[in-house]
């Protein structure tokens, strides 16, 4: 018998979408436990991204220091990384603020529209001037657009890299 | 009127300058002109007076003469004594030294290759006529080839000579000109036109604007000939607005054409008709494209169209339509007068005739040439063009504008005509030629023109209108040294996208810049990446990857 | 004039006036376009229907081309193919489309070459720049963000309606469809309301107001409608 | 399509448009005649303002969206008044190797004011030229409509700054 895949999933600037999508695998999830341990996910306990994952799943797009950080330190430590989403693949909505300059944005959040204005300083990651996405920061091996992407062409995506061939995808954007 | 008539006015033109011991002809072209050569000829004139010299020396104002670096400049005739850099405060000077020695400190030598290497048809009045008169261009010679074509040969008569002398579009891509003549005559349809391009654009290039304000008649000649020998009634001529003294002389000399008899009905007592307008182009280099500018002409938007079909079947309002170059049009009255064999003798095999220049940049002799087809371009830049000034070293030579490339220095022996200057991955383009020595960067260069490029993008196919601006944005991570193999990667696949599938001219050769300065100056581009390894591009190297 | 050529090396025959792409579609052989219509007069724009002529270096728009005699066309090329999921990157990256949140996801005619050229990413650097949207029609809006500069709009309302009421400004990049004097839709003089460019829109540029999410959908048939009418008359 | 087209009324009993009045007529008022019109309006009044686009579109029967197409598209036409004086530097190829940039970049810094832009108070307007074909004079440009060989950043600012002082 195979060893069991190391299978990660991250959320950047995202809205946790995939996510669901991913949870609508429903038995599949069952068949893919046979296969892989889920060792880094927001759904899993797991506080900090292991050392040697063969798989990792990232939604969203790099919007913060903290995700350029934490996308640059996955991708170290990542054999297949797979852009899961249009946010990760395109920037999606959270790219919609790079037709802004950063203070604008922060403005229109915490100023113009806020109860109690404020912009926080030091508690939350700085933005990114802008956002982008996952294959222009860092090298990305597959990429599965749809916002969200189908549960159906995941699974598709996910055993065919599980498996170690190219999938071929007929996905498309939004 | 008639070839006695011709003749008359000739002769008495001759005769009208002869009278005069000594004419001082002053250069009146828009780079003189830049320089003050308008005081010059009004001091020259004024000084004449008060020297009591003005029945012994006419003064006359002439078209470019070629070594504009060097203006204003002012021939002495018929001694042939050329003075250069001449201020208004020289006048008196000039003025009493016309029956004794030169003035020694303003006199330009002539016995130079600059002079001498050069053969000059397209500009043989140019700097020797008024072009404000067309007495003065009847009395070099002009009209009489009109006049022998309209009197001596039939329409076909004109193709077949202008297929044997083997003239090529001037604009830059070389079709052949008597094909090009002889598509439009056989085009079903009327009326037809012709039309002069003279939307001369591409930044570093003057050739065109120099012929137009030298030596108008001879251009309206050329086009009254091929109207002629294409059946139309009609002519337009294209010109920079930012050419405002092109477009008066040009327009003065219709005018005087058509009170002679030389446009209009009836030319030069035949049954022939033609006439010619100006029209004014608005600042777009996208409408040197022929279907652009005849858009333009329209009164739309300089947008090119897909060809085919081709101008000549469906042109100016859907007619038949002749386009050609400014320099083309400038070769047929001479062609026609002295005969194809006698044009077929001058260039190489497949690029017959002369090629006009603007030569500048980093070079000695900056101005305007004329060479035989064929020549060198060791001979152009060292020899005409006495070589890099201030102890510079030579890099490159860019031709072709926009659309052409960066030659580097093992490449100079090349003898210029459009096959060879193609196969070194430029063109011979309209004919700016730019001197760069060893301060240029090559990247620099290369994103300079892809800007031009970029700005100058109709927006109409997609190719080109986003194409150039992703190039443009990668040249620039090159210029920041911010880029990588991924780009360069990029660069290179988008080059040969945009090129295969822009609709027109300017898209399709926009990558051409690029192209030749990766081909022959690619480690400036590997420089600049910040994943560059120099020995992994040794491996490469060996592995025949470069060039 | 019938000629008699090859596409794809499967023989067919264009009556006169027929291009390559109308012959393309008689015989069900998918050529991708977007600044295409039929009923409008082409313009070869879009750059995705280019083919392959054999024995010729340069590739021919099959939405304007008309087929000589013997000509061997190929539409699939790997090269082709390529290419034009280069173009699509591009308009991806030109302007801004967030198929997520676009009133077209779902019959969007730029979101569905995406998806049949494969064109899963763009490796072209997005532009961002900020575009207009202008929602003073009583009852249609544009989202310059979408715009894809097909000029479908402004042949529409040239050629069928008869309005001219859109055209484009500016060149190159800065390229943009415009109402009358670059004004206000809805203070537009010459807008008959017709809704005809709506239809004609490929994306979710220009769309009904009343619509959400994926709600717009296009109908171009009133185009062969149309013509047949006036054919008629 | 035939008939009287020269009835639109002028805006203005500006007497500028009896300028423009004389190129559409030359030309038959037809549609066609687009470009040069705008042409003369340019030339006469400095600028195409609404006002005109308005009133040559009504002339030559052209649509109001293609008139603005078409005066958009060309560089020559200008859609915002110029200001009092003008400096035009070249960056054809011969003047940017041999410095134009540097000396427009210089130029923008000084009267602090962007190429392509007129200053708030209406004195200068900085624009540049792909061309001007004065390449032997390099870097060449226009000051106040003559052309000025090889510029340098000092001696235009200098220029530049008297002109104003003197003009205002």
């Amino acid at each position: 018998m195979m060893a069991r895949a190391r299978l990660a999933t991250v959320w950047l600037d995202g809205c946790s979408g995939c996510h669901m999508s991913f949870l609508d695998l429903d038995e599949v999830l069952l068949d893919l436990a046979a296969r892989v341990d889920l060792v880094y996910s927001p759904l899993v306990d797991a506080k900090t991204f292991p050392e040697d994952v063969d798989v990792t799943l990232v939604e969203g797009a790099v919007s913060s220091s903290e995700d350029l950080e934490k996308i640059q330190h996955i991708r170290r430590h990542t054999r297949r990384l797979i852009a899961l989403g249009d946010c990760a693949v395109t920037g999606n909505v959270p790219s919609m603020r790079n037709m802004y300059p950063v203070s604008a944005v922060l403005a229109r959040a915490y100023t113009d529209t806020a109860q109690i204005p404020g912009t926080p300083r030091d508690a939350v990651p700085a933005l990114l001037p802008v956002v982008r996405p996952v294959h222009l920061v860092v090298p990305v091996d597959v990429v599965l657009p749809g916002c969200p992407p189908p549960a159906a062409l995941i699974k598709e995506v996910l055993l065919a890299v599980l498996d170690g061939t190219t999938p071929n995808l007929k996905a498309r954007f939004g | 009127m008639e070839l006695e008539e011709l003749n008359r006015i000739a002769a008495d033109e001759r005769a009208a300058q002869e009278q005069y011991r000594h004419r001082l002809l002053v250069c009146q072209a828009a780079g003189c002109l830049s320089a003050g050569s308008d005081k010059v000829r009004d001091a020259l004139e004024d000084d004449i007076k008060k020297a009591g010299k003005h029945r012994l020396c006419l003064v006359k104002g002439v078209g470019c003469m070629g070594l504009c670096g060097s203006g204003p400049l002012v021939l002495l005739e018929p001694d042939n004594v050329l003075y250069q850099g001449v201020a208004a405060a020289d006048a008196p000077e000039i003025v009493e030294h016309l029956d004794k020695q030169p003035v020694r400190h303003l006199r330009c030598p002539t016995d130079t290759p600059f002079f001498r290497r050069q053969v000059k048809i397209v500009l043989e009045n140019s700097g020797r006529i008024d072009p404000e008169r067309i007495e003065d261009y009847i009395a070099a010679g002009g009209y009489r080839a009109l006049l022998k074509v309209l009197t001596e040969l039939m329409p076909i008569g004109v193709i077949n000579e202008l297929t044997r002398s083997g003239l090529r579009g001037r604009g830059g891509a070389g079709y052949p000109t008597g094909l090009k003549l002889s598509t439009v005559a056989k085009a079903p349809g009327s009326p037809k036109y012709v039309v002069c391009n003279g939307d001369e654009g591409d930044p570093g290039a003057f050739m065109d604007r120099s012929v137009m304000e030298g030596d108008p008649h001879r251009i309206l000649e050329g086009m009254a000939i091929a109207a002629y020998a294409v059946g139309a009634a009609h002519g337009y001529i294209y010109v920079r607005a930012e050419y405002p003294l092109a477009v008066e002389r040009l327009n003065k000399a219709i005018r005087q054409a058509q009170k002679l008899g030389c446009l209009g009905p009836q030319i030069l007592g035949t049954t022939f008709s033609f006439n010619v307008e100006v029209r004014l182009g608005a600042g777009a280099f996208v409408c040197g494209e022929e279907t652009a500018l005849i858009a333009s002409i329209e009164g739309q938007r300089g947008q090119p169209r897909p060809r085919p079909p081709y101008p000549a079947m469906k042109g100016l309002w859907g007619c038949p339509t002749l386009i050609n170059n400014v320099e083309t049009f400038a070769n047929i009255p001479a062609i026609l007068r002295n005969g194809s064999e006698w044009f077929a003798s001058i260039g190489t095999a497949r690029s017959k005739g002369t090629k006009v220049f603007a030569l500048s940049g980093k070079v000695k002799n900056i101005g305007l040439i004329e060479v035989p087809m064929g020549i060198t371009l060791e001979e152009i830049i060292f020899g005409i063009g006495g070589g890099i000034p201030d102890g510079g070293r030579f890099k490159a030579v860019q031709t072709g504008g926009p659309s052409g490339g960066c030659i580097p220095e093992e490449h100079l022996d090349t003898r210029v005509d459009y096959e060879s200057l193609r196969e070194l991955g430029s063109i011979m383009g309209s004919g700016g030629m730019i001197v760069m020595d060893d301060e240029s960067s090559m990247v620099e260069v290369a994103r300079y023109f892809m800007e031009f490029c970029m700005t100058e993008s109709c927006g109409k196919c997609v190719p080109c209108r986003v194409g150039t601006v992703q190039l443009y944005d990668l040249l620039t991570r090159f210029s920041q040294r911010s880029a990588t193999r991924l780009d360069l990667e990029r660069l290179e696949s988008l080059c040969e996208m945009v090129r295969a599938t822009s609709l027109c001219g300017l898209g399709q050769s926009a990558p051409n810049p690029v192209l030749s300065t990766l081909r022959y100056f690619r480690q400036e581009y590997l420089e600049r990446m910040t994943d560059y390894d120099p020995r992994r591009a040794e491996e490469e190297a060996a592995d025949g990857h470069d060039v | 004039m019938v000629t008699t050529f090859k596409i794809n090396e499967m023989d067919v025959s264009a009556g006169e006036g027929e291009t390559i792409l109308d012959v393309a579609r008689q015989h069900h052989i998918h050529v991708p376009t977007l600044c295409h219509l039929e009923g409008l007069t082409p313009v070869g724009a879009c750059r995705l229907c280019l083919v392959e002529v054999k024995g010729s270096a340069a590739l021919v728009p099959a939405c304007v081309t008309r087929a000589a005699e013997g000509m061997e066309i190929s539409t699939d090329s790997e090269r082709l193919q390529r290419y034009r999921r280069m173009i699509v990157e591009m308009l991806f990256a030109e302007g801004n489309h967030i198929c997520a949140v676009c009133v077209s996801n779902g019959h969007c005619e730029l979101q569905a070459l995406a998806g049949d050229l494969g064109m899963t990413h763009s490796r072209l650097g997005f532009l961002y720049r900020q575009k207009r949207i202008d929602a003073s029609h009583y009852r249609f809006a544009i989202d310059h963000n979408r715009c894809v500069l097909c000029t479908r709009c402004v042949r529409v309302c040239d050629e069928i309606e008869g309005a001219h009421t859109w055209d484009v400004m500016g060149r190159g990049i800065q390229s943009q469809v415009i109402t009358d004097l670059a004004q206000p839709w809805g203070s537009s003089s010459t807008c008959t309301n017709c809704g005809k460019c709506i239809n004609a829109c490929p994306t979710g540029a220009l769309f009904k107001k009343s619509k959400a999410v994926g709600e717009m959908e296009k109908d171009t048939h009133f185009l062969g409608y149309i013509r047949t009418m006036r054919e008629v008359k | 399509m035939t008939g009287q087209r020269g009835d639109t009324a002028p805006p203005t009993d500006d007497k500028r448009w009896r300028l423009v009045n004389a190129t559409m007529r030359r030309y038959g008022y037809q549609p066609r005649a687009l470009i040069e019109t705008l042409n003369t309006v340019q030339e006469s009044f400095g600028y195409l303002d609404e006002t005109a686009l308005r009133y040559v579109a009504a002339c030559l029967r052209v649509p109001l969206s293609k008139t603005y197409g078409v005066a958009t598209f060309y560089h020559f036409f200008s859609l915002k008044p110029q200001g009092r004086h003008s400096c035009v530097v070249c960056l054809g190829t011969a003047c940017y190797i041999k410095g134009g940039a540097n000396v427009l970049e210089a130029l923008s810094e000084a009267f602090a004011v962007p190429p392509g832009h007129t200053t708030p108070d209406g004195a200068l307007s900085l624009l540049t030229a792909r061309c001007i074909g004065s390449c032997g004079l390099a870097p060449a440009g226009v000051i106040d409509n003559v052309v000025t060989p090889r510029l340098t950043a000092a001696a235009v600012i200098d220029q530049l700054r008297k002109a104003i002082h003197d003009g205002a």
